[in-house]
């Protein structure tokens, strides 16, 4: 740490961004289950009720459905909603409002409406508490058109992405992993705000292109260093934007390294990891020297046993051996 | 027709221009889709038109209106102009919607008419939603939801009404019970009938009204308005309704008799204060030939417009997916509603 | 405690030993919590165990249930063997479900114990399907829904109860009224407190215990299912209760405080009924001993059962995602119902 | 028409498939919304009520998320209700019960539970309803693991999937098409079930692979005749099962013709045909001589107007310039 940064974790990181929102703009105003009193079920908003007040910082009842879309109501009359679904398995109950109101308001009325809505949840497994409470869904919601679907994986962009999507006129979705909220680093004091419209490369590489988002960030960057030390040089792209795709980062990449590697923590089959294989197979077939490889979650619904959740999720190791296979593979006669 | 008018002349015979107006847009609906020019699903409101024109009177442009996908009437009573209405549903560029939205999506930005929604309950959060940013924005304003007897078994519903409860959002809830939700008869569908009476489980203040009889609707959606104006939370109304026709065009009705419909349409509240007002002097045959004219003539002006309409280009199909700025809703109202929370306080005294 | 007694001496000594052992299991439960054996979300049920006994020892074995992520005491309550049910919070595949739902998600099919239901809310439209199918194919058969007063928000909630309503089923609801929701208390989050008025707008039959009382708990529970087993369609039971302990292991209560919270603990239903017991002589110290023993076995021997369990072998880990024959329910319980209903309904017309 | 066959709308086939499903089993009944006295928002369950009572043909009230929980509910505990959700749109208000209870139940308890139970649901765009009532949201629940997704395009399909799907222990969704219902063909009397695991050749060819599913194939089969007048022979394959792919079949004929063109009324990103591309770059990539091409809805969401609902739709047309352009691709200097 020296004075132009300081060293935080993703959690504090998503408060920070909170606050700044908050003080920013008198019409910014944050809506969920415990967000209050109870300091927010991840800690996240802890705090801010004291600082904010009531109005401010909004204590809704259990209502998914009804809380979500009266946030689309308020941002189209006016207000800037940040409304916090605890986690995004709650929010299947809330999809609804989402998919046929937030997505289609503007669409569908010839432009008339905007839905400057932010909606942060929290996402991914990794903390053993089973089926119900262990969904990655943000691959799947960015089927959606009308949406933008953010996934922090870095502090920086836990502390900055909210301010971006505040000021996006449409409907932002903001996937927190819960995995990623005791993660630590510097924050750079003199960044003061992030794009959302850009891939990030986190690490350059000559090898293979590891494209990845949220959790599976840190994995693909451990994966890196152990292949860093079996001489594979890997290149390490953090998506941040689910949707729309920052499509000429990727193809950028893959053209640089020729082999491309997806490690994405949703169930495989119609994962977003799927979306960026057919686009690479359509876009940049002839860049690829090898087929590309998906590291996704087994297509199981997420057990409790810590042994048989590690199992469920893609593992570093996991990102180790698929690159070992590509480079191998790829390594053919002419190569 | 018992009750103390506390109507003039002039409010009286706008009251019924503004329910025949409507009743002749939907047989001219019927026609158009008959001629193929309409499309998709189409709901009419035959029989209802005291509730929208009832509750629409009396509120002002500062206020909101969330409807549903039989929403031509609230449109109408709104002021969403005829002739964006019908352009809309023929799918002409020049509709409010550029011909997007069809029948079941009317959307007026102006008019604050925030639709037009075909998923029955989900309108009812959006206009908490809209009822929070107004208590802040535009004090004063109040948002009336408009939606069937059906949407209270849904979940929505239930999120909404205690959301604008424990909130105090000045939300008027208006139910229009027309004892049917497609072919599902209201006894059917829930174990409490008079749905009133839901509203006591949010504590939320409630009134039943017989909505055949346009002078009750009218006193009733007033006086729901000024608990709602003043302050005092949200409102609930059950209006008892009846829909005359089928619930879309596609609908055989093999759920009801012919002579149970006949039975309502005795009570036609649009027949009915015709007669009233004509037999008590209130509109002479000249002024309902003149009323009965500028209808006919804002309809064939609607229908000339909507038909020479053009179409989108296919070019502008993925125009406002995103939205490149935000869109400012009219900042002048506020104003605008001061004055009339003063106005409605005054007439609400004064009306027995 | 003032209430006459309706139970005998045996009964009443395997309330308190049926109440007393949730206790302590919860207490064992911290401590493998804290050693790090459990983990996940844990959520524990100390002050409200006089709801689950009073209920589910009214239950017969053809009876279903439903609870929720807070189901320790429901599930030991209902018969699930303590060291299946401990063997699953410690992931082993010895345990109920292989290890693979823990806490939240305990489930029994054997004793008809249907979750362990981890999304608010969630269980509730589970609960009308079960009684549907009971109604059917096992007459007299009652489903035991229980869930937080959160969950009363939820629309899951409006819908289930409605659906119960018309369709007249089967289904004992029993709202856990304790007071918070994680931080939420109660008046924030309802317009309407006294929960057990919500019934009403199905017109539902309902009623609010003190489940601090546990021989008043124990009452209105046989109360409530002769109602629902004498055909007289669902009932809604407000349990007002309190946790004495956070909402899950993650939680600094800043919402409440230290005093509310020992305030309630003077009401302790365990310590309460123990104390009450012992004064009037229901219950001598050599057999509150002997209940203390059979417990502290009973726990340790969960312990080294759970201890001592394996691993589910990860290559299995796809088993059961989708299942390759139907698992047909045991038949058997059909006769058990219908002698159960008989024996209630005397116990019912005996009772002051 | 002759004796082993009889002329059959899809929407009849819809019902004489439930008919005899409730002939079958005593523990069969339907439930939804206006499937009774209304007889079906799209006339699929007419005259049920008269035939079956009451109990069987359940009419509910609207509450999409409260009566498909209760269908779970029924099915585990022995009955073997067929739900019918009106449209898929109204899905997203059922979409917890349906992912965190009937998917999970199986395998979170153990195999401790099945979940015998059909959800039916019309889907799809083409009839001018708009943006909330013309989602095809199939290839999107092929996203969880727990089901198993079906889609009926043929009269044959939509007369006896009912029953593979209700003899099956698993929460089957069957994704009924309503531009098909009106459509008409022969079905053949012999013909009394149809598997539940294979995709099928609904036409031989040789150039290109044409694979799709519901309102897909008869784009496809027209594309098809259109093509075989210009020389080139396309092989339609009609997926019929969404999940899980049957990737046996898909791969064999994609070996036979390499090349490929996915037609998917989803919206792109994300959609199913991603899922296949994706699938195909992984197993089958020597096998192709060109990029698959996906022909799939525009990103938006379904406008009312015809021309801009046509066009957001993939059509015949689209289907033909794709393989036209693909044909010319891959018909390099050595073809
Ligand atoms: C969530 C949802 N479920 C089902 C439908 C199909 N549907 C459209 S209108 C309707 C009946 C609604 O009845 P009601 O609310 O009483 O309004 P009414 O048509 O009588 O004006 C139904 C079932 C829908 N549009 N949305
Ligand atoms: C649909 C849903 N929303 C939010 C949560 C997170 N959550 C778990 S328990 C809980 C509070 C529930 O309170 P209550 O129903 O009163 O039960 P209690 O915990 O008091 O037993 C919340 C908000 C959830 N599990 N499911
Ligand atoms: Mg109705
Ligand atoms: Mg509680």
């Amino acid at each position: 740490m020296n004075d132009r940064s300081v060293r935080m974790t993703y959690r504090e990181a998503c408060r920070q961004g909170i606050r700044a929102a908050l003080q920013a703009d008198p019409r910014c105003f944050v809506m969920g289950e415990d967000v209050g009193k109870y300091g927010g079920c991840y800690a996240v908003t802890k705090g801010l009720l004291e600082e904010f007040g009531s109005t401010r910082i909004l204590d809704t009842p259990l209502a998914e459905n009804g809380f979500t879309g009266a946030g689309i109501g308020a941002a189209v009359a006016g207000l800037r909603p940040i409304v916090e679904i605890m986690t995004c398995n709650f929010s299947l109950l809330a999809l609804d409002q989402i998919m046929n109101n937030a997505a289609t308001l503007s669409h569908m009325s010839g432009g008339q409406f905007s839905v400057p809505l932010v909606i942060r949840m929290a996402t991914g497994a990794g903390r053993q508490l089973a089926a119900q409470h262990s969904h990655s869904l943000e691959g799947w919601y960015a089927h959606i058109p009308g949406l933008k679907v953010l996934a922090p994986a870095t502090v920086e962009d836990a502390r900055h992405m909210l301010a971006a999507a505040l000021a996006d006129p449409n409907p932002v979705l903001i996937f927190e992993h819960i995995v990623l909220y005791n993660t630590e680093a510097e924050l750079d004091n003199t960044i003061t705000s992030v794009d959302i419209s850009q891939a990030r490369v986190q690490r350059s590489g000559t090898d293979v292109s590891l494209l990845t988002y949220g959790n599976g960030l840190p994995k693909c960057l451990a994966a890196a260093e152990i292949l860093a030390a079996a001489g594979i040089s890997c290149e390490v792209v953090d998506l941040r934007i689910l949707r729309p795709l920052d499509m000429a980062s990727i193809v950028a990449s893959v053209t640089r390294t020729h082999r491309c590697v997806i490690v994405d923590e949703g169930w495989k089959s119609g994962s977003l990891s799927a979306e960026i294989a057919a686009r690479l197979a359509e876009k940049a077939l002839y860049e690829l020297d090898a087929p590309v490889i998906r590291v996704c979650s087994r297509e199981i619904p997420v057990p409790y046993a810590a042994h048989l959740e590690q199992a469920t999720l893609p593992q570093t190791d996991d990102v180790v051996k698929a690159v070992q296979a590509l480079v191998k593979q790829a390594a053919g006669p002419d190569d | 027709m018992t009750d103390k008018i506390h109507l003039n002349r002039p409010q009286l015979q706008n009251l019924y221009a503004d329910m025949l107006r409507i009743r002749r847009f939907e047989a001219k609906c019927t026609e158009l889709y008959q001629a193929q020019k309409i499309r998709g699903f189409l709901h009419l409101y035959d029989g209802q038109e005291a509730v929208a024109v009832g509750v629409l009177a009396a509120l002002s442009a500062a206020d909101a209106v969330v409807a549903t996908y039989r929403e031509h009437g609230h449109a109408l009573a709104r002021g969403v102009p005829m002739k964006l209405l019908l352009a809309e549903m023929l799918g002409k560029v020049e509709g409010c919607c550029r011909g997007r939205g069809g029948s079941m999506h009317i959307f007026d930005r102006e008019r604050r008419f925030f639709g037009g929604n075909a998923i029955v309950g989900g309108g009812l959060p959006l206009a908490v939603g809209i009822a929070m940013a107004d208590k802040q924005l535009r004090p004063g304003a109040v948002t009336a939801c408009f939606f069937g007897e059906g949407a209270v078994a849904e979940g929505a519903f239930h999120e909404s009404m205690n959301l604008a409860a424990i909130w105090q959002l000045p939300v008027l809830f208006v139910c229009e019970n027309n004892l049917y939700a497609m072919g599902v008869p209201l006894a059917d569908a829930e174990s409490q009938t008079d749905i009133y009476r839901k509203a006591e489980a949010y504590r939320m203040a409630s009134l039943q009204v017989d909505a055949m009889q346009p002078l009750q609707m009218e006193a009733a959606a007033r006086q729901a308005l000024a608990h709602v104006r003043g302050g005092r939370g949200p409102f609930f109304l059950e209006c008892r309704t009846y829909r005359f026709r089928a619930h879309s065009m596609f609908d055989p009705q093999a759920y009801r008799t012919r002579e149970e419909v006949e039975q309502w349409q005795h009570q036609d509240p649009v027949q009915r204060l015709r007669n009233w007002m004509a037999s008590n002097h209130w509109m002479t045959a000249e002024e309902e030939t003149a009323i009965d004219t500028a209808i006919s003539t804002e309809i064939e002006a609607a229908v000339a417009f909507a038909e020479a309409g053009t179409l989108e280009p296919v070019a502008d199909l993925e125009r406002f997916v995103l939205m490149a700025t935000v869109v400012q809703e009219n900042a002048d109202v506020q104003e605008d509603v001061q004055g009339d929370v003063q106005e409605n306080a005054d007439q609400q005294e004064a009306s027995p």
